[in-house]
């Protein structure tokens, strides 16, 4: 994409995000009624999974990335996907977060292995640390692009394969907490306030990815620059 | 036909090298018998009998990573891997072949590990044998490959475990879920469809870990 | 057979070939020196396919299973024995009459009475001579020698000169080397690195 | 305030304090690419002034 094309886009994200972030708080705080049993601290759930489920997308995303790197050998999505993996685990630190606060709200306790999707996530987590101490630990070049590409894949396969583990885990290894899911009896007003939320935290995350990717991109034309002048 | 030669062939290499230097699989069994020794110290008196099944799932998790860490290190101190890529068979049938051989010296360690545990703690029910048998298919499979991936950096011997152990987490549960489930066929299941999952994600994408 | 354009590899921030254009005929012997360091082992790989150029482009006339690459390693295991190694290699290369083949190399590089011993019990010289005899094994059209002298002692370095002599000009070769007079009569071009 | 609205406003302080710091850690790289961009202009006016031609840069196979 031509530079003033890409700008434009740039600016157009971080003013969708903006706006999207303003009216999502809004609504949460100020629209949406107290849910009926849980009352004000339910608010949390504005936050904590829209920002759960963008950092999935992110994760899905660096994978299509990934796919498309080891199918097309175009080296500019090993960036991509790289920084999308960035993106995914800085929204996964905020999900553990946030959802250990719910859980502290919920049941006076930090953590929970009851809770599904913190267990998860913190299975992700640890994943992709690894993904990076990956890329550390491997000379720059085409080799560690394509070795960051197939463990970016496996990442994508282990979220539902580890999440039916948590699952068989529950009441044999891990204790049983009535999980209400959050998404089913959700009323009118609510479901609008999750989904202005959600796409906040997506246009945010998509704004940051975009921002970090030109300045993945400025870095390593830098180092081409250097290279050619010594 | 000829990729199962090939197979074979690089599977016959891997067990001779190992009859012949036999480090890789002795140390793989003493490491198991030693860690469930330790493990009994570290239950106290009162634990339930189904704590013991963990242990040994930890044993046997870190056992396979001892075996994986040795996995290509013949191919990494003399830079063999080249030799291996430039043959024209299919280079997943590298990762096959080795597969087999760590899959070999893992269950050679679980001939002995299996009855010491039994010995030690609590009897090893046909269950826990065929989620043994099951995970160690899916260690093979997807440690192999991470094998490959840390034999080409720098922190060989530190970055396997960091690679295997997320991926490991469902390997875990399915094991000890077969254990002490008074349901194992779920668990069983569960670890069928890791084994497949994965084993095919291993076999595609090995090609792309160990060329340019 | 060989064709690079503008050929680039770097490693990290390390530009080891910069721009390097290459064409390499069917029936060639390309003499290739330089320094150490000069990137002749990287070109060398880079035409085996073990490398990919990260800049400008380059073409192999031939697939890999018909390419024969002698590097500074062996690529034996030292724990085998010299039959061993060659029968693993004859399997994967598909090589007809394998065990003819690797008697007849095995004699013609004086490493026939060897050939039960382990690799690790070998000298610097006999290892070079069994690499040599896995590149020769399938009979390869492509055949990229790096520094293959390197280890020989003068015999081993005869045998090497009746098999450069025999290859020459029936099938293609890039040689890599520091003594590039023991090949300058062979040679059909010269590429100065570095 | 309640437990609850504390708890509540904390969740969404954490998320912007998590940004904030993002947003820290980027200026930091932004300073970094900067001081590389002038030290690389210096290089190449030196390299320039060096050598007022430039040198032919392809290395060509001698027949």
């Amino acid at each position: 994409m031509s530079t003033s094309l890409r700008n434009n886009s740039a600016v157009a994200l971080a003013a969708a995000a903006f706006v999207l972030l303003l009216a999502g708080l809004t609504l949460a705080f100020y629209w949406v009624p107290n849910a009926p049993v849980e009352g004000f601290r339910q608010r949390i759930f504005y936050i904590h999974v829209p920002v759960a489920l963008t950092s999935y997308a992110c994760f899905g995303w660096a994978a299509w990335k990934a796919l498309r790197l080891l199918w097309t050998r175009e080296r500019r999505y090993d960036l991509e996907s790289y920084t999308a993996v960035h993106m995914g685990v800085i929204f996964g630190i905020l999900t553990l977060v946030t959802g250990s606060i719910w859980a502290r709200t919920s049941w006076g306790v930090w953590w929970s292995w009851g809770e599904r999707q913190l267990v998860l996530f913190l299975v992700l987590f640890l994943f992709y640390s690894a993904y990076f101490m990956l890329r550390y630990s491997v000379e720059p070049g085409p080799r560690r692009e394509r070795m960051s590409a197939v463990y970016a894949l496996f990442g994508v396969v282990l979220i539902p394969v580890s999440f039916m583990a948590i699952r068989l885990a529950e009441g044999l290894i891990h204790p049983v907490v009535f999980d209400r899911d959050p998404s089913d009896n959700l009323a009118a007003s609510q479901l609008t306030t999750f989904v202005v939320c959600f796409a906040a935290t997506l246009a945010l995350a998509a704004s940051l990815y975009v921002n970090e990717l030109t300045g993945k991109r400025v870095d390593e034309r830098l180092r081409e620059l250097r290279e050619a002048l010594t | 036909m000829n990729y199962l030669s090939d197979v074979g062939a690089l599977a016959r290499k891997d067990l001779r090298l190992e009859l012949r230097s036999r480090d890789t699989f002795l140390s793989m069994v003493l490491f198991v018998v030693a860690t469930l020794v330790v493990f009994s110290f570290s239950l106290p008196a009162g634990t339930a009998e189904e704590a013991s099944y963990g242990l040994l799932w930890v044993a046997l998790l870190f056992t396979a990573i001892l075996g994986l860490t040795r996995a290509f290190a013949a191919e990494r101190e003399q830079r063999l891997l080249d030799g291996l890529i430039l043959a024209p068979c299919d280079r997943s049938a590298i990762w096959l072949g080795k597969a087999i051989a760590v899959l070999a010296f893992l269950a050679l360690a679980e001939v002995v590990a299996l009855p010491a545990f039994a010995l030690f703690f609590e009897p090893v029910t046909w269950e826990v044998v065929a989620a043994v048998v099951l995970a160690n298919l899916g260690l093979a499979a997807v440690g192999t490959l991470l094998a490959a991936m840390a034999a080409a950096s720098r922190a060989r011997e530190l970055l396997l475990p960091l690679l295997l152990l997320p991926l490991a987490i469902p390997i875990v549960v399915g094991g000890v879920g077969a254990s002490i489930s008074d349901d194992p066929g779920r668990f069983l299941g569960f670890l069928g469809l890791y084994d497949l999952i994965f084993a095919i994600l291993s076999w595609a994408s090995f090609e792309y870990v160990v060329t340019e | 057979m060989i064709r690079a354009r503008g050929l680039g590899r770097s490693f990290g921030t390390k530009r080891v070939l910069r721009d390097l254009d290459l064409d390499v005929g069917e029936r060639d012997l390309l003499v290739v020196t330089g320094p150490n360091g000069s990137g002749k082992s990287t070109l060398l790989a880079l035409c085996a396919g073990l490398l990919a150029p990260t800049a400008g482009e380059l073409e192999v006339g031939v697939d890999r299973g018909r390419v024969g690459y002698l590097a500074h390693e062996p690529l034996v295991y030292r724990e085998l024995t010299a039959l061993e190694n060659l029968e693993l290699y004859g399997c994967l290369y598909r090589v007809p009459e394998r065990r003819e083949r690797i008697g007849m190399l095995l004699e013609r590089f004086a490493l026939w009475e060897a050939r039960h011993e382990r690799v690790s019990a070998f000298s610097r010289g006999m290892q070079q001579r069994l690499a040599l005899c896995r590149t020769l094994l399938h009979d390869p059209d492509l055949l990229l020698l790096d520094e293959p002298y390197a280890g020989l002692d003068e015999a081993g370095a005869a045998l090497l000169d009746a098999e450069l002599g025999a290859l020459a000009g029936e099938r293609t070769l890039v040689v890599s080397t520091h003594e590039p007079e023991r090949v300058a009569a062979l040679a059909t071009s010269r590429l100065a690195l570095g | 305030m309640t437990s609850a609205e504390k708890y509540v406003t904390a969740a969404y302080l954490v998320v912007l304090g998590v940004l904030l710091a993002y947003l820290v850690i980027y200026a930091f790289k932004l300073s970094r690419l900067e001081r590389e961009v002038g030290e690389l202009t210096e290089l190449a006016r030196r390299r320039r002034e060096a050598e007022p031609t430039p040198e032919p840069d392809r290395e060509e196979v001698a027949p």
